[in-house]
């Protein structure tokens, strides 16, 4: 069968190549694609670790993905929210160049 | 090598394929294209481990809305940026940090003492999602956490259609 | 459990391989002789004018936040569908008041004037 | 088992032997059959969909007193095989400028996203592609790849009325899954399973007796899910020319063609199977076949309603069909749900038919209250409409006089 660490090897390379994302890109849409990327590794970390230590006892690990589920909603739906907000005002959506903090 | 093991190693390579590809193609529209990709990668994984309910949420949630709106988005916002205009320079700098955080994660589950030892035979039943019900809506369960993320969801609600809607007499 | 993922796994292939199959045998048949013309874009009759992307008003990107937040909640709700025939009246109450913190944000919607097409 | 009863599981149990008589190894078997099972159901879906458009075309026609396809055969039956012919061997034109890989996944995402909903649907107690516990999300999730089909459609053509009428039918495909997927809580919650064999076993009483407001708005949001008449906003003829398809031609037009069709005939067979009972019948249980019967005529029922609604309605304007979606079908859909969610666990345990009433009469409550309030909130906005419209020439019809025809003795 699957080792667990496989799993973790995957959700770790996946979670550098979000981070690798999110600090390259000037766009801010591929940042958010980048934390997206990341938080799926974390959510396979998550279920790796329920299915293999836990899945017999408790939930936790399906409960916890499922809340990081509707984190990764919320947060899409507002940061979207925002960058289209910040482009009708200064007509960029470059993360450098939004860096003042007044409208 | 079993069959599960060779699903998992092909699931793995085309995910983390897809994963280069989206940080590294110009195009964003592509670059979203190859995301759905790599949601559906991670889709077939939550299968491996057994959790069914997780893979149909997968596609429904992050292909079928996140990726949707992602898409939207970028629709939205395209005359903002030119496609060459996508990375910045610091790329190398950030490829090296990026692979030295990689190699500090693998270094600390390979010296795991327990890692690698651990492997789980499949249940073979299907996964049991009555038990989640239960368990999210019992008092001494997950029922605060059910609660709040109703308040989370209405909060960004709120918040995205506030700041998503264009405000009459602001204009420019 | 995998079966039957499998079995969906070999169905979503087949389903995306006979009209593969289709077209490839309809591409092999069907004559190929194209023009600048033939292969220019249809814009009913005129010659295209400007690329093709155009601006996109940002009440689709409105209903799709709204159709996010639903589909999360019907998401969460689905759990409690199955579970409820195993389920007390508290629990009742307790999806009542989830639904009635969402509905709340439907309501926010509707006042703003997020769901008028304008 | 006799082969009458059962026909389906008779030959598969047989070719199972017969396979394994070869000596092949279990797990080889079961994959053989798989493909097997999968390959023959999707083929006969598409074989279908051909005496399928043959019949909408003629129903439509008879609708719209019209003849419909009459020249080739017998009542024009073997139209749809001529069209099906001059459509392989037209040419397949790729627009200039068109992202090549998209642009012809497309209409296989389109295909798929239809084919494979038969996975999952119940044909007779024994004949179901997987009975999986997760059917009704499966159900969503297709739809979502649907819909990543017309969005790679609308971007991949480099063309503007393609993008403009994939994003429209994208976000009303949207809209509408929400009180969709609300209302396909209900049957799961009546019958505790998401499989939908067990939804289909679990309805002794039709669940549209006992949850009608609900069916009612599955059977609306399903309508609209397929894109048919009067939601077919996405494929407005006079407005956006075709919508997001518009740049394709043949085989390639042709898949979205089908799917479309078999898209409306596999709604249909899904509402048959969540709320009118699905195989469920007399003798059902003994005779398998005949439970196949039975799905086949509830699915022509409900199939014939859609037909008949896509030939009469006019269309909507987009903004009426998103106010629709928004501002009555997902409320009514909440509400739908938590009623029948507290009536059903506040109704007596172990009285069959009392529960059935109790959740008619909340239901028929709910429509009541939903069809005030919709007439109030109409008249206030047509108070609104009047004042806007007071300095406008009003058309008055003028009415001429008629002249009286003498009676002639008969």
């Amino acid at each position: 069968m699957i080792p667990l660490y496989w799993f973790l090897v995957l959700s770790a390379i996946l979670f550098c190549i979000g981070l690798y994302a999110v600090i390259t890109r000037r766009n801010t849409i591929a940042i958010l694609m980048g934390i997206e990327l990341m938080l799926n590794a974390a959510n396979i970390n998550l279920i790796a670790f329920w299915r293999y230590l836990y899945a017999g006892s408790n939930l936790d690990g399906v409960i916890f993905a499922l809340i990081v589920f509707a984190a990764a909603a919320a947060e899409v739906a507002v940061g979207l929210g925002l960058i289209l907000s910040a482009y009708r005002s200064k007509e960029t959506i470059v993360a450098n160049d939004l860096d003042t903090l007044k409208g | 090598m079993t069959t599960m093991q060779l699903i998992f190693l092909i699931t793995a390579a085309v995910t983390i394929f897809a994963g280069v590809m989206m940080v590294s193609v110009r195009k964003l529209l592509h670059a979203a294209l190859w995301l759905i990709l790599v949601f559906f990668g991670v889709a077939v994984i939550f299968g491996l481990l057994e959790a069914s309910f997780l893979v149909i949420i997968q596609i429904v949630l992050y292909i079928g809305a996140i990726a949707i709106l992602i898409v939207f988005a970028i629709m939205l916002t395209q005359n903002a940026i030119d496609d060459t205009y996508q990375t910045s320079r610091r790329w190398l700098v950030t490829a090296v940090v990026a692979v030295i955080a990689l190699a500090g994660i693998l270094l600390a589950l390979f010296t795991w003492p327990q890692g690698q030892a651990l492997t789980s035979t499949l249940a073979g039943g299907q996964q049991d999602i009555a038990a989640i019900g239960l368990a999210l809506l019992d008092p001494e369960g997950y029922l605060i956490p059910f609660e709040i993320a109703s308040i989370l969801l209405l909060a960004a609600l709120i918040g995205g259609i506030y700041v998503g809607i264009e405000h009459k007499g602001e204009e420019k | 459990m995998l079966q039957e993922w499998l079995y969906l796994a070999i169905f979503l292939a087949i389903s995306l391989f006979i009209p593969a199959a289709a077209i490839g045998a309809a591409a092999l048949l069907s004559p190929k002789k194209p023009s600048t013309l033939k292969n220019s874009i249809y814009e009913c009759g005129i010659e295209t004018v400007g690329p093709a992307r155009i601006q996109f008003k940002a009440q689709y990107y409105l209903y799709a936040i709204l159709f996010l937040i639903f589909d999360v909640e019907t998401v969460f709700l689905f759990p409690f569908a199955v579970a409820y025939n195993q389920l007390l009246f508290f629990a009742v109450i307790e999806v009542i008041l989830f639904v009635f913190v969402l509905a709340g944000g439907l309501a926010y919607a509707w006042r703003r004037g997020a769901l008028e097409w304008s | 088992m006799i082969f009458i009863a059962d026909p389906i599981t008779f030959i598969t149990t047989w070719l199972n032997s017969v396979l394994t008589g070869w000596g092949i190894p279990a797990i080889w078997v079961q994959f053989i059959m798989f493909i097997l099972g999968a390959g023959l159901l999707a083929l006969g879906a598409m074989i279908f969909t051909i005496g399928l458009i043959w019949l909408e075309r003629k129903l439509g026609g008879r609708v719209q007193d019209r003849l419909g396809p009459n020249r080739v055969g017998p009542w024009g039956i073997f139209q749809t095989i001529a069209d099906m012919l001059k459509i392989f061997t037209k040419e397949l034109i790729t627009p200039v400028g068109a992202d090549k890989f998209l642009y012809n996944l497309a209409p296989l995402l389109a295909m798929a996203a239809v084919l494979g909903l038969w996975a999952v649907i119940p044909l007779s107690p024994t004949v179901f592609g997987t009975n999986i516990n997760v059917g009704v999300l499966y159900l969503i999730g297709i739809g979502s790849i649907g819909e990543l089909g017309i969005i790679m459609a609308g971007l991949s053509s480099n063309n503007k009325y393609a993008l403009l009428g994939g994003f429209r039918a994208v976000a009303s495909l949207l809209s509408y899954e929400v009180p969709m997927a609300i209302t396909l809580l209900i049957p799961v919650m009546l019958a505790g399973s998401m499989g939908l064999n067990d939804i289909a076993s679990a309805q002794k009483v039709a669940f549209i007796f006992q949850a009608p407001v609900a069916a009612l708005v599955f059977f609306i949001a399903a309508i609209a899910e397929n894109g048919r008449a009067p939601f077919d906003l996405m494929e407005a003829d006079s407005e956006i020319v075709a919508g997001f398809n518009i740049e394709y031609s043949g085989l390639k037009f042709g898949m979205y063609y089908v799917a479309d069709f078999l898209h409306a005939f596999t709604s249909a067979m899904i509402f048959a199977t969540l709320f009118l009972g699905g195989w469920n019948g007399p003798g059902a249980e003994q005779y398998p076949a005949l439970g196949f019967l039975y799905l086949l005529i509830k699915t022509a029922l409900v199939y014939l309603l859609t037909v008949t609604i896509r030939f009469t309605v006019p269309r909507l304007r987009i903004d009426q069909m998103m106010a629709f979606a928004w501002k009555y079908l997902t409320p009514l859909a909440l509400a739908s749900l938590l009623v029948t969610a507290v009536v059903d666990k506040a109704a007596p345990a172990g009285q069959g038919l009392l529960r059935v009433a109790l959740l008619i009469g909340a239901n028929i409550v709910l429509f009541l209250i939903a069809d005030r309030l919709v007439t109030l909130y109409r008249k206030q906005h047509e108070k609104a409409r009047k004042v806007v419209s007071d300095d406008r020439p009003v058309p008055v019809a003028i009415r001429s006089t008629v002249v009286e025809e003498p009676e002639v003795n008969s």
